[in-house]
């Protein structure tokens, strides 16, 4: 099928949106409620185009591509409409970017941006304070746009039944089951929401003033928890040698959800109690010794005891915890070195 | 937590066995949700919040749904209401002939802001849409009943026509 | 799993039997819930009335420890209706008539005494499992934690294969693996009976194979003991060395003193882990381990899908990978074991492995990949056995008959304690135990009890309980709540203080030697009065 | 009482010929007298139980019970004037009735044939009119909606198949294919009635081309529009013929279910439309095999409650879903995905009371009215500054002098006619420089306005255009769903501005400010209430644009309306009787006895009590 997108031929798929053919055409048209799991909804109507033919001006991320449809997808009249819209959206709220988590991965701030809008031009509201009754959640209601995007993820992809719309109007809020502090909601605070929050309403409490998003390096690996291996992605901050914060990977088959101990819990590592030394039990007491000393020690004592009563005295525990290439270290040693089948591991909790 | 039916009165223990007879015989699919918080706001005079949690379990709503529907429509109250609900019309052809001067002259009466009830659960006082009888402008409604061509002097006339009721009532029962 | 994750959400019927989805495995629940918004029909099979129950169209509370009469009554009934997929069990099953005797023998009235569901209940079961075009069975540790454990696993492949379910989409049998590389730890040989790839060590040309393979004149083929025969022969001086790396036997094993009496007559007990725990007290060489996050390796996870993690930090202190450690070990005993990094260690096992041969670093750099995929360009396969042609063949049925469990509720101990696991903490909360924020969520054991027994104890929540078993005893705070049913209590074994695995029985499965961490008998008594929590709404895995 | 089912035609042409004999229109018989006295929700508020009772009581004090029956109907029409009574057989026409009337009604009119000219209609110069065909509120009406209104018993079965009743389905059912139905209505050019004007049997061939075994036909009975309660009318005076026109649509259409969306406001209408159905369903002119044809159709009430969005086409399909009526995005349209996402046809209450009319006389007969694009009649509500408020029903092209002066008797109190406001908050005004503009859909549309539902408030100089504007949008973002940003963010700030305007704080940069949020708003909301919530504010701009000017720069409000800008000041007819100065609540009025008094400006609070209370007209207010 063939479409004409700001005078030129491009040729999409049938049943593709507008949105979706001009983006895979590298065509941009802002957005800041459409998101490729939760779909297009029509809320913000930032992502309005002239098509001939149709009345008035619709949303790309609504209407479906039709043969030879011709698309404007840049106009000055447009230009007008989305940028006051966003300026409606700027003074609804108070989007002060300077220190927001989603700084510098904002949508609202993008599309802000390439409106080259500067400030809010009509009055804005009185502020409200930020909810920080959960663990690991904080809303900060002053910058939600009403996107739904956290609504539609709660209720349409983890189904955790916990997000919902309430009141009307401008009053119109984000409410964790009949508007409870997050802490005492229903929430299994999973971090969907945050996860698809395209501004710094919904933000991972944890990560704050840890290192701006642009500073973290990305490093994709596998949850270290439960048998489920959700693919996620770690914000590492190099220098101080810590994880600051964990999103889902969006193109894996998790499609970027995690629970609460994939997408909380990596803190562990950086915890000051971790065993750091090699240890030897002397006259009772455990000793902080050299690797040398211990590896010696070790050695020795099993060709001691093996010489003496035979391999079979010798067994080893591998784990459901650590990696496979350790696994099969410890199997190939007790079996190759030792010359015993005397390993297993946990398999059974 | 689920609902300690000891705390609540016996009138409130019948009228949540009809709504629970209700739910009984009402489905999601056909969108039960409205009628079943209609039949709440009827049976309690408002929508209490237990009979929310019935509600969003029976018909295996989740709550912030529910919620959402009941913080939506401006016919469902979850405050208390008072005995006489005065609704005020702010239809334009009340309003062009005056209904904004009769409701301020009701909110000084009954020293009420619009929603609120007045503390000895006598008067709630709404501002209403359109009831539909224009040409007897400007309209107020108490309950079910339309009171038409409304001068804000009579105001505190039919406070008191209703307050006296009320007492009259009170030494018959 | 024969099956792959994303098919759930496919799925038409859903049988879920032990398994706490939404609190063992959320990604998981979270596909299986998207199915039911689309239509599909989700069974929860559970004595317990856990939270994926929410979204269930059905919820079947069978007694605990009656799976197996369960099982073979619902298919004496798929037998009685002729649902049975006669033409699968003609072409694709080796001895079909073994699975008719056994379900001859279950008659619904039998069954249904036997596990205490309603009648009723199990025939609209059986019509929905008999009419579906396929079902995805999924279970977890409330299947294999019995003595019977592997008897339960074998009835639901029989009853698979009576429906012709194992090898189509959205199908098949699918244990949901608990730990993030238990099924990485299987695939590599961690097992006393297996090398890696499932390579049996007494198959002499095996054998022969992999000591070419590792420069060794000879291989040991008789298979070596399993963990809990291990820790037993600790005692009468059968091990005498034990090498426990990453688990903290003494809080995750069964009769938690048993297994102390076992490490403590150790001679030389070596412990390697990343942080100390109640385990490493008693050892006498500990080494400090790397983390997950700092080193490169690989997981395999439940669908059986090899995957990438990748090292970000620089390990505190000392700590150095394992496969090091055992190298100077090595080197020290005389053998050069050639690990000088982990994707060497990758390419030594693939070379001498044959379902994982075709899986390189480089080819899972993006996506990982599901074994079996023999060859470089094999794309991996998402789900085995297909079109019903069994990797072995044709499917195997096995006659299993009901047995009680070890230990059952008497007048002493008048109460069925069955243990698991909780949404906000892992295993023995090495690991999130040091998190800052899971533990403010949940900071102490709960002992969940159903409120009518609650009622005749005494007991309101926040009270703190004395609950004792055979075994021992702990002191545990009470959350009265729906989730148990009568007679039956549950609590986790997150907490060193107040761990159920005090009180489980070390009764096992013959052939894997599972633990029956699910059945125990316990009695319960008040000892001191709490306060309760007051929440205002009902939420899942917490009061 | 029990309905046995009517299963054929003939059946039911020999109920009609029976019922038609002793229809109370003209007595039991011939010898009978009946009186019909309007019982709709206007007239009920204005006291027609009572005088009910008082006549009832006169009739049996005066021998007269067995020989006159009175016949509660539905609305006639001139509200205002309520109670309104019309007797049966010479049709006089009696309204403003009193219980303390009742006696002389009977003695005088029933006994002694004399009219009471007092309670008759007051044509040109006070001259009484009694019969009702001459008075010229009714005459220059051409009723094909309100047809049975104020003639029939609303819950009567036999009373609405006495007037045609059930005779288009019946022709329907035995004699057309639903094609041919729909034909009918092409023919017959009948436009949606709920404000937008969409070709009927465009929307119902879209929903028959939608292949789907369950389709549904619904009835937007929302009402929302301040100023409009001709479907309440209908609902309350002639139910039949909603039902009897919604089992027409499923036909067309090819559906089995139906709902009607009533307003919670509208209690009456609820139960007499459910007394309706539950005798169609009796008559088995509902349910399974109508007419022993093989066409089923049930019908079900679903209330709204409270929700001035739920007028919109997909909100009222998601209130109904259950969920918080928030509008979809179209396309798809309803006709392909509508209720349950299923093919759905939504029509208006009014739209569907021509139906029955159309296809029983044929779709000729209803285009020979109206003009050429818009056709049929439309029924206006009439309220505001004028004589006669009430229903007008007049073919569509009417113009608007004619409805206001010589159907509504012109201005009140004899006051200067200013606007007409017509489809409430997204309709617009047409001021009397367009008196003579005739009113279909394109007409209003060219002028700002919208045809809407027909709510027409007219005003006279005693209203400020600029207060309208703000009051209307004051409406809409009340009543805003809050799902789009342009229409929940920019209505706020539309009635910030124009608030400021009122105020007299506003300057001339925010007039275009207000003028490019109107085009956003108007351009970019998702559905019709923010799309059109910017009309008040553009067509008050567009023939007002002097008032806001003055509003801005001269802080005036000509209309003394707006609180800020108005001022009291006592004139030399002041007598120093200090009753004002006690009646101000702010005690902003001082002066010696007898000595003339002072208003001081800075105190007032404009609240205007001492106006009220002045005997002499010495306080003035400009």
């Amino acid at each position: 099928m063939n479409i004409e997108l700001n005078g030129k031929i491009y040729e999409v798929e049938p049943g593709q949106t507008i949105l979706e053919a001009a983006r895979s055409h590298g065509v941009y048209i802002p957005t800041l409620c459409y998101h490729a799991k939760t779909g297009g909804v029509g809320k913000c109507r930032v992502c309005v185009v002239e098509v001939e033919g149709m009345r008035g001006i619709v949303t790309a991320c609504t209407v479906q591509v039709g043969e030879d449809m011709k698309i404007v997808t840049e106009s000055p009249s447009l230009r007008k409409h989305r940028k006051m819209v966003v300026d409606l959206l700027l003074s609804a709220g108070h989007h002060d970017c300077l220190s927001c988590a989603q700084c510098g991965n904002c949508e609202l701030q993008d599309v802000a941006y390439s409106l080259g809008l500067t400030h809010p031009s009509f009055p804005q509201p009185e502020r409200k304070p930020e909810d920080l009754s959960s663990e690991f959640l904080v809303f900060d209601e002053t910058k939600c746009i009403q996107c739904g995007r956290c609504i539609q993820g709660d209720n349409c992809t983890v189904i955790n039944d916990t997000l919902g719309f309430a009141y009307r109007g401008a009053d119109t809020k984000v409410s964790f089951d009949h508007d409870l502090p997050i802490g005492s909601s229903s929430c299994v605070q999973c971090g969907e929401c945050v996860q698809l929050c395209p501004t710094g309403a919904l933000t991972d409490k944890k990560a704050r003033g840890l290192g701006r998003n642009w500073e973290l390096e990305k490093v994709n690996t596998t949850c270290p928890y439960c048998g489920v291996g959700c693919q996620m992605t770690l914000h590492v901050d190099r220098k101080q040698n810590r994880i600051v914060r964990v999103t889902g990977r969006e193109d894996a088959f998790n499609e970027g959800m995690l629970c609460v101990k994939g997408r909380y819990g990596y803190d562990f590592p950086s915890s000051p109690k971790r065993l750091t030394h090699p240890m030897i039990r002397k006259n009772g007491v455990l000793e902080q010794v050299s690797w040398e000393e211990a590896l010696d020690y070790t050695a020795t004592r099993i060709k001691e005891i093996v010489d003496r009563d035979g391999p079979d005295v010798f067994s080893a525990f591998g784990s459901g915890r650590i990696t496979n290439e350790n696994n099969y270290a410890i199997q190939k040693f007790t079996r190759a070195v030792i010359g015993t089948n005397n390993v297993d591991h946990c398999a059974r909790t | 937590m689920t609902m300690d039916t000891n705390e609540r009165t016996s009138t409130e223990l019948e009228q949540l066995a009809t709504l629970n007879a209700m739910l009984a015989r009402t489905s999601r699919e056909e969108g039960g949700l409205i009628p079943a918080l209609q039949t709440a706001q009827n049976l309690f005079g408002y929508v209490p919040h237990f009979a929310l949690e019935h509600i969003s379990t029976s018909l295996r709503i989740p709550m912030a749904t529910v919620y959402g529907v009941v913080t939506f429509y401006h016919f469902f109250s979850m405050q208390p209401r008072g005995k006489y609900t005065i609704r005020i019309c702010l239809g334009t052809a009340c309003y062009v002939l005056g209904a904004q001067a009769v409701l301020d002259a009701f909110r000084e009466q009954l020293d009420l802001e619009v929603g609120g009830t007045t503390p000895d659960q006598l008067f709630t006082l709404e501002a209403g849409r359109c009831f539909g009888a224009c040409g007897l402008a400007p309209v107020i409604m108490v309950n079910d009943v339309i009171h038409q061509r409304v001068r804000p002097e009579a105001v505190a006339g039919l406070i008191q026509h209703y307050r006296e009721a009320e007492q009259h009532e009170g030494e018959l029962v | 799993m024969t099956n792959s994750i994303r098919e759930l959400e496919d799925a038409k019927v859903i049988f879920v039997i032990g398994s706490n989805m939404t609190e063992a495995h959320p990604v998981i629940s979270y596909y299986v819930k998207r199915a039911v918004q689309k239509g599909a029909i989700l069974i929860v099979n559970d004595p317990r009335r856990i939270d994926l129950v929410n979204w269930a169209t059905m919820h079947i509370q069978h007694k605990v420890g009656t799976d197996v009469a369960y099982i073979n009554g619902l298919m004496h009934e798929i037998f009685a209706n002729g649902w049975a997929k006669e033409e699968y069990l003609r072409e694709c099953t080796e001895n079909p008539e073994v699975i008719r005797e056994v379900a001859a023998a279950y008659p619904l009235e039998r069954a249904s005494a036997i596990c205490e569901v309603p009648i009723e209940q199990m025939k609209e079961v059986a019509r929905i499992l008999g009419e579906a075009e396929a079902v995805s069975v999924c279970y977890t540790l409330g299947i294999t934690e019995h003595i019977c454990g592997t008897d339960n696993v074998k009835t639901l492949a029989n009853l698979q294969m009576v429906l012709g379910n194992i090898g189509k989409r959205s199908a098949g049998l699918n244990p949901l693996r608990g730990q993030n590389n238990v099924q990485g730890a299987c695939d590599m040989g961690a097992l006393p009976d297996v090398f890696h790839n499932y390579q049996p060590v007494a198959n002499p040309e095996v054998s022969a194979k992999i000591a070419k393979a590792w420069g060794v004149d000879k291989l040991p083929t008789k298979p070596g003991y399993k963990k809990p025969t291990i820790i037993d022969k600790a005692l009468d001086g059968g091990t005498k060395i034990l090498y426990c790396v990453g688990d903290n036997a003494v809080q995750s094993d069964p009769h938690m003193a048993h297994t102390i009496r076992a490490m403590q007559s150790l001679e030389l007990f070596i412990v390697c882990d990343i942080f100390p725990n109640i385990t490493t007290p008693y050892a006498h060489v500990i080494f400090p381990d790397t983390s997950w996050a700092e080193e490169d390796g690989t997981f395999s996870n439940t669908e059986r899908r090899m995957q990438r993690v990748r090292k970000v930090l620089t390990p505190p202190g000392e700590a150095r990978p394992h496969w090091w450690v055992l190298q100077e070990l090595g080197k020290r005993l005389g053998k050069d074991l050639g690990f000088t990094s982990a994707n060497a260690i990758w390419e030594d096992m693939r070379s001498s492995s044959t379902g994982f041969a075709g899986i390189t670093w480089e080819r899972i750099h993006q996506y990982g990949l599901q074994w079996p995929c023999p060859t470089l360009q094999h794309p991996g396969t998402p789900f085995l056995h297909a079109q019903g042609r069994f990797s072995r063949g044709k499917g195997l049925f096995h006659a299993v008959e009901w047995i009680p469990p070890a230990e059952w509720a008497d007048e002493e101990y008048p109460f069925v304690l069955s243990t698991g696991r909780r949404l906000w903490h892992y295993h023995t909360r090495t690991q999130t135990g040091n998190v800052a924020g899971l533990e403010a969520i949940f900071p102490e054991e709960l002992l969940e009890i159903n409120p009518e027994d609650a009622e005749k104890l005494g007991i309101s929540s926040g009270d703190m309980v004395r609950v004792s078993s055979r075994r021992g005893s702990i002191e545990v705070k009470a959350w009265v709540t729906d989730r148990s049913p009568r007679g039956v209590c549950w609590c986790a074994f997150h907490f060193e203080d107040a761990c159920a695995n005090v009180l489980t029985n070390n009764a096992f499965d013959p052939v894997t030697e599972t633990a029956e961490y699910k059945v125990s008998a316990v009695k319960i008594k008040k000892i001191s009065d709490g306060v309760g929590w007051d929440t205002p709404i009902r939420r899942q895995a917490r009061p | 009482m029990n309905i046995e089912r009517i299963a054929s035609i003939s059946t039911l042409e020999n109920i009609r010929d029976k019922a038609r004999a002793s229809s109370p229109e003209n007595g039991k018989s011939e010898e009978q007298e009946a009186v019909l006295l309007c019982a709709g929700g206007g007239c009920i508020a204005s006291g027609a139980y009572a005088f009910k009772e008082a006549l009832q009581s006169a009739l049996n004090s005066q021998g007269l019970a067995d020989k006159v029956t009175i016949i509660e109907t539905g609305c006639l029409g001139p509200c205002a004037q309520g109670p309104v009574c019309v007797i049966g057989r010479d049709k006089t026409y009696y309204q403003g009735l009193q219980p303390t009337d009742a006696e002389e009604l009977v003695s005088s009119h029933l006994k002694g044939n004399q009219i009471v000219e007092r309670l008759t209609w007051k044509g040109e110069g006070e001259k009484p009119v009694p019969v009702l065909a001459d008075i010229e509120f009714f005459k220059r009406q051409t009723k094909i909606v309100l047809r049975n209104c104020g003639r029939i018993v609303p819950t009567s079965l036999q009373d609405y198949i006495a007037h045609d009743g059930y005779a288009g389905l019946a022709k329907a059912l035995t004699s057309m294919t639903p094609e041919q139905v729909i034909d009918e209505v092409r023919i017959s050019g009948l436009r949606g009635r709920g404000g937008a004007g969409f070709p009927t049997h465009i929307k119902w061939t879209f929903t028959r081309n939608s292949e789907d075994p369950q389709k549904y036909i619904l009835c937007n009975a929302d009402e929302g529009d301040p100023g409009a309660y001709m479907d309440r009318s209908v609902l309350e005076g002639d139910p039949h013929s909603i039902v009897e026109g919604m089992a027409l649509g499923a036909y067309a259409i090819g559906s089995s279910k139906g709902y009607v969306y009533v307003r919670a406001e509208y209690p009456l209408a609820i139960e007499r439309l459910q007394i309706a159905i539950d005798a169609a369903r009796q008559a088995g002119l509902l349910g399974k095999r109508i007419l022993d044809t093989d066409f089923c159709f049930d019908v079900e009430i679903r209330m709204g409650s409270g929700a001035f969005v739920c007028g919109e086409e997909t909100a009222l399909i998601n209130s109904i879903e259950g969920k918080r009526g928030e509008p979809r995005p179209r396309p798809p349209f309803p006709a392909v995905k509508g209720l349950w996402q299923k093919p759905s046809c939504l029509n208006n209450v009014e739209t569907f009371a021509n139906i029955p009319a159309i296809i029983h006389r044929g779709g000729a007969w209803y285009a020979g009215m109206g003009t050429e694009k818009s056709k049929g009649t439309k029924v206006f509500a009439l309220a505001g500054a004028i004589n006669v408020s009430g229903l007008v029903e007049v073919p569509i092209g009417a113009k608007l002098r004619e409805i206001i002066y010589d159907i509504g008797g012109g201005i009140k109190g004899g006051g200067v006619f200013k606007a007409a406001q017509m489809g409430g908050p997204s309709g617009g005004c047409i001021p009397a420089a367009h008196l003579d503009v005739g009113l279909d859909y394109e007409t209003l549309q060219s002028l700002g306005a919208i045809m809407g539902s027909g709510g027409m408030i007219v005003m006279d100089e005693h209203s400020c255009m600029v207060d309208v504007a703000r009051f209307f949008l004051e409406f809409t973002q009340d009543e805003s769903c809050g799902k789009c940003v342009p229409c929940r963010e920019g209505t706020k700030r539309m009635q910030a501005i124009l608030t400021k305007i009122c105020a007299g704080e506003a300057s001339m940069e925010d007039l275009d400010l207000l003028e490019d949020l109107a085009s956003t708003v108007k351009s970019t909301s998702l559905c019709g209430l923010g799309q059109t919530a910017p009309n008040p504010v553009l067509s008050t701009l567009m023939h007002f644009r002097d008032e806001y000017v003055e509003h801005i720069t001269d802080r005036k409000c000509r209309a003394h309306v707006c609180p800020a800008l108005v001022q009291f000041n006592i004139n030399d007819n002041c007598t120093g009787c200090t009753l004002c100065a006690r009646r101000c609540p702010v005690q902003a009025i001082s002066g010696e006895k007898k000595e003339k008094h002072v208003i001081d400006q800075s105190l007032c609070i404009k609240c205007g009590a001492c106006l009220l209370a002045c005997k002499f007209e010495a306080v003035d207010k400009q």
